[in-house]
């Protein structure tokens, strides 16, 4: 049960000649599989401190959607730009974010990225090239448009990549921001994220359209859509999207097609989806679950090799909480400075 | 009679606003069956129909502008933002258009745009403090009621006013302050004060959340013998230049507290206008206790260092009393 | 040579059968000359006006574009609500302004309808069923999506109009208001004036999209275009969706095919448009021409009728201008009230 | 050496900087081939070509948003609003995103935001003062320059400057007022007022247009036999408390005149000040003379009434001298 039956899946893998995706070397489809494995791990052993307490403030789960964001981040180069939402935490794992840093945030540390200014993933690194979301939504869709335009007007060999979660698509940055950058020949990949839901708003109730990815006419871009929880999928789709920007031909929306399993945040019931769709979700198209399958089938990865992965980003994730949890909390007297580059008098 | 809190009282007047007129009904995202941000319409999708509790796209222009157009009408829409820090989206459509609508093209907006604003915990945009922006723009009107008896009978006198109101919550407040709601129809007069505590020694004007933090202060300051009145001023916009004045020409002495940051908040506005009016009476500066001029950080000890205490106010009122 | 050559107009009359203006009685079809006459002459008074500085603030000038402003709202009843742009002097005539409203206005006269609070046509009056715009472009798409969702959530039997210029479709404003109207089957027909400039700005610099109606799909509301320049296509296509509007099937959104003539204001020299742009569309696209051979040749309409209508508009401007110079001055001591319903203590 | 006008210095220094910084470039709608809404940019477009003016759809959120995003590339933007009435479009990104990036993220913003705020026979939109708004976000800096001089050496400064600064300019002052520009690299540093003329009696704190409404009331009071000292604060944030400080001390009377209306206008916020800091030497209320609590209407006798003026000025002075 797709998030909204009337918008089949295209399969815009077979149209055009051989998928990106074909020429992934088997090591880097594992490499694929380690950060959603990363994801859900670091996810879950921040439910568990969730669960005791020790996470200050929400938690936003990507539980399912973790092929949307790991798969379209692999396209990217280091040197590239990539801005996420609150739920695109395998990005930005790809990107360079370490579970340290994350659960730093999360638990409010002083050494956490924003040292405690900021909440859960909220933070960036330009190094790393990854910059943080802000609270209202549609605001980073500008923002890339003009991070991307720096690397035209500059001559800069750099794209940029940016999430917006369906309902944003309703908001007047992400329209102003895509339209901008559309007529500026930005190098810029816009990934409409389609998770079915915002908060409790089935993205039915966000727009007629058919798909979200009929927006791409009115901006005049191309518009690809994929199976979000399909990596080797999302990979294809953003890779050709990627080297379209990367060769100067500006703008393209892609709409992922995925599906928010756990709730809008930890406070929320979601006691108005249907039931049985969470279920069928979780039973039938599980992303994780899927690329397991096609890496021991088609791949023929052995069942250990898997495990190991498996292991290893265990061993990862408790390594980083040890360290996050031995954080300090932070000091009053950060406070009240950097506000300014030069504080006025 | 049993106690309701600051929330249930939100609730409880749009509910019984809802009874009263058909003309009123709730526009927003996720106010239906989520039942809002903070559950404040939780229920009244159930009882009154989603041609009447109308959950909307993410699009905060759409929402304000929308509810301007159907109030054109004669329609009464109450708006929820979901953290009043989105209200910036909409600065253009109730500064621009909603404020200037009557004077510029006799066009009525009796509406109410409400939502959290103030709160805790929230980082720098969840909780940023904007009424002294809309304070700022002829044609709006703004209230931000401290407890849960002037929640609801502003929320009231904000549906039924023929102008725009903004109704700023605080949530902090939801849960924590109760109140037993006076029975019939409670509605609080927009554009009036009211005298929280009796005192002699000094004057602490204040608003929202920020007035449990001067009741505090105004306990603390009487066991040492300092006697201070407060003023809960409810609402912003109008001020309520006669309540001020009478305080102040009793005391002499006047302190204003917020939790919005200092410089452009309101406190300067309000020293102006006792300094216009009631100079003579005056023994010491007029002395603002507010939030610094940072964003608010989101981890609770930078947030506390950064918002005003009450242990600031005592010091303060200490000030002012041995000037 | 239209504004912008890769999107052909589409012959919109001749899908899906009969044209409603097939339906239009020979003196409706004078009406609509006469609509379109009255704007030009009215216009042509106030460059004269302008001329001698008599006029207060800049003047807007719809020369060229009389056809689509007219045609569309002559599709409206009279109950129907209609929000113009500060080019669409002839929808607010056929909506009922008046020539003397319109000359007081831009003699800043105090017995103009916005008493010299607000300048040029922004003015309205909700018995006649128009709404002043004011200067934030866009802004009143939202509006009219509340104007027109409060007919629907009323059963009242009515519908909403409202104009967009191309500059304005870039707006976040546009964007979330027809989406808003669209989710919730407002009654609204948005009306895309592509004049083919935003002041000095070409539509392709606004969009890249081929056509502006494409952004239709992305709201998953039907889109039509028409050439704004034949009053009995615009009417049809406005008709089209006013019937649809009517029958609750929500938005549609319009986009007409015009030209800017004139500038975007007095002051503005258009050195910014290609050499010969204007003068072809002068002569070869004039929409009164247009439409006066239409009447003379197909509805042969005798040259003496036609001309009976120009001597009348000439009659009616003139005595507007009369009134309006004898008009007072606002008086200062109107300037402090009226900005709350019940002026606050 | 001749005087050049108000426009021409902006023009100027935005030129100057031009050439002197490749990372300096120009967005907004209309302002390359048509040089901007009131020609500021004329010119600059032939000068430095289509990749340092660039010319945008009509998209404010966008416009500054973008801005945002290439600053924190290193880039030096200037944008130029249409209106700054306009400016409310992107008020979410400049207080919400801009305003908060450097202290939340680390994210610097070396950006100037301009446009033309005041003017006359505007309207209620096109002269809307917005500068109180933003003087009250942290994290935001804001000009607005009365006399030509400063117009250029405040936009040197402001693109210069490692933060976004907004810089607000009067249109009626663009073609009105003229200056002749120091010799070299001519820069006003950001946060220092300048005292516009010496007086003892009475200290007048203005800026932007009303600088000159002041001047002339200041030539009024002198044939009087009053001495009215000027400040001409020129940086609105941060604001200059030392000079503020320093004419009150001397004068022990303040008065704050600004065209933008009264209720949480920036005199508000100065009085504050005044009396925290000089409230010993003051002999009589600091008193305001500003804009009324309305929307700016168009016709030219309605905005004469609801601008100050300066008769107003003069009647204000006379009342603080004879307190
Ligand atoms: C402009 C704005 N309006 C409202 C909100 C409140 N809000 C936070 S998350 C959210 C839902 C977002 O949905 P979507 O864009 O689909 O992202 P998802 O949560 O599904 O990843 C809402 C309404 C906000 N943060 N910003
Ligand atoms: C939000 C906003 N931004 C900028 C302006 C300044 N402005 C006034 S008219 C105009 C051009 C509008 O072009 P378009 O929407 O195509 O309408 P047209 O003038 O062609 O009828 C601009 C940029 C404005 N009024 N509102
Ligand atoms: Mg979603
Ligand atoms: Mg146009």
């Amino acid at each position: 049960m797709p998030p909204r039956d009337k918008a089949p899946v295209r399969a815009v893998a077979r149209r055009g000649g051989v998928a990106p995706s074909a020429g992934l070397s088997r090591e880097q489809k594992l490499e694929l599989y380690y950060w959603m494995r990363l994801t859900r791990s670091l996810e879950e052993r921040l439910v568990a401190l969730s669960g005791e307490e020790k996470v200050v403030g929400e938690l936003f789960r990507s539980l399912g959607q973790e092929a949307d964001a790991v798969g379209s981040c692999f396209a990217l180069e280091r040197r590239d730009v990539m801005s996420p939402l609150a739920r695109n935490l395998g990005a930005m794992l790809v990107k360079g974010a370490t579970p340290v840093e994350v659960l730093r945030q999360y638990l409010g540390r002083a050494d956490a990225p924003s040292r405690g200014r900021e909440r859960n993933l909220r933070f960036g690194d330009l190094a790393r090239g990854f910059i943080g979301q802000l609270s209202p939504l549609g605001d980073m869709v500008p923002v890339m448009a003009g991070v991307t335009l720096s690397f035209r007007l500059r001559g800069e060999d750099r794209v940029g990549l940016v999430f917006v979660g369906d309902g944003a698509t309703s908001t007047g940055a992400f329209h102003e921001g895509i339209n901008f950058a559309a007529v500026n020949k930005c190098p810029l990949v816009v990934v409409v994220e389609n998770n079915g839901y915002a908060y409790s708003t089935p993205t039915s109730r966000q727009s007629l359209a058919r798909q979200l990815v009929d927006k791409a006419a009115g901006y005049g871009v191309p518009g690809e859509q994929a199976d979000g929880n399909d990596v080797l999928a999302v990979y294809d789709v953003a890779r050709r999207a990627v080297d379209r920007a990367r060769a100067g031909e500006g703008v393209t929306l892609i709409e992922l097609l995925t599906y928010r399993r756990a709730g809008h945040a930890g406070h929320d019931d979601q006691s108005y989806v249907p039931s049985g769709e969470i279920d069928t979700w979780a039973s039938e198209n599980d992303p994780l679950d899927r690329f397991a399958r096609v890496l021991s089938g088609r791949e023929k990865v052995p069942a250990a090799e898997l495990g190991a992965i498996d292991q290893r980003v265990q061993a990862e994730v408790e390594q980083a909480t040890a360290l996050a949890e031995a954080s300090p909390l932070p000091d009053a007297s950060d406070a009240l400075s950097g506000i300014y580059a030069d504080p006025p008098g | 009679m049993t106690a309701i809190s600051y929330l249930e009282a939100i609730r409880e007047a749009i509910d019984e606003e809802m009874a009263r007129d058909p003309d009123v009904f709730l526009l927003g995202a996720d106010i239906g069956a989520a039942g809002g941000a903070f559950k404040v319409t939780d229920g009244l999708l159930a009882r009154y129909g989603a041609s009447r509790v109308i959950d909307t796209p993410l699009s905060e222009i759409a929402i304000v502008g929308a509810a301007a157009g159907a109030a054109h009408m004669g329609m009464r829409p109450v708006v929820e933002l979901p953290a009043l820090g989105s209200i910036a989206n909409a600065s253009d459509m109730l500064a621009n258009y909603v404020a200037t609508a009557r004077y510029r093209a006799g066009l009525s907006c009796p509406m109410v745009v409400r939502g959290h604003a103030g709160g805790y915990g929230g980082g720098p945009f969840h909780v940023r403090s904007a009424e002294a922006g809309f304070v700022h723009v002829p044609g709006l009107k703004v209230v931000y009621p401290a407890t849960a008896e002037d929640a609801k009978g502003l929320m009231k006198a904000a549906i039924r006013d023929d102008d725009c109101v903004l109704f700023f919550e605080h949530a902090d407040l939801y849960g924590r302050i109760k109140g037993v709601m006076p029975a019939g129809d409670h509605v609080v007069p927009i554009g009036k004060a009211r005298v929280a505590r009796e005192g002699t020694d000094v004057s602490i004007i204040t608003y929202a959340a920020a007035l449990w933090k001067v009741v505090d202060a105004a306990r603390e300051l009487a066991l040492l013998g300092i006697s201070a009145e407060v003023l809960d001023l409810r609402t912003l916009a109008p001020l309520d230049d006669d309540a001020i004045e009478a305080t102040v020409r009793k005391t002499h002495r006047a302190l204003v507290v917020h939790e919005d940051t200092r410089t452009g908040g309101l406190a300067g506005e309000i020293t102006a206008r006792i300094n216009e009016r009631c100079f003579e009476w005056l023994d010491a500066p007029v002395l603002r206790v507010t939030a610094h001029d940072v964003p608010l950080p989101f981890a609770r000890s930078l947030e506390d260092r950064v918002l005003p205490q009450t242990p600031d106010i005592v010091l303060a009122v200490k000030r002012l009393v041995s000037y």
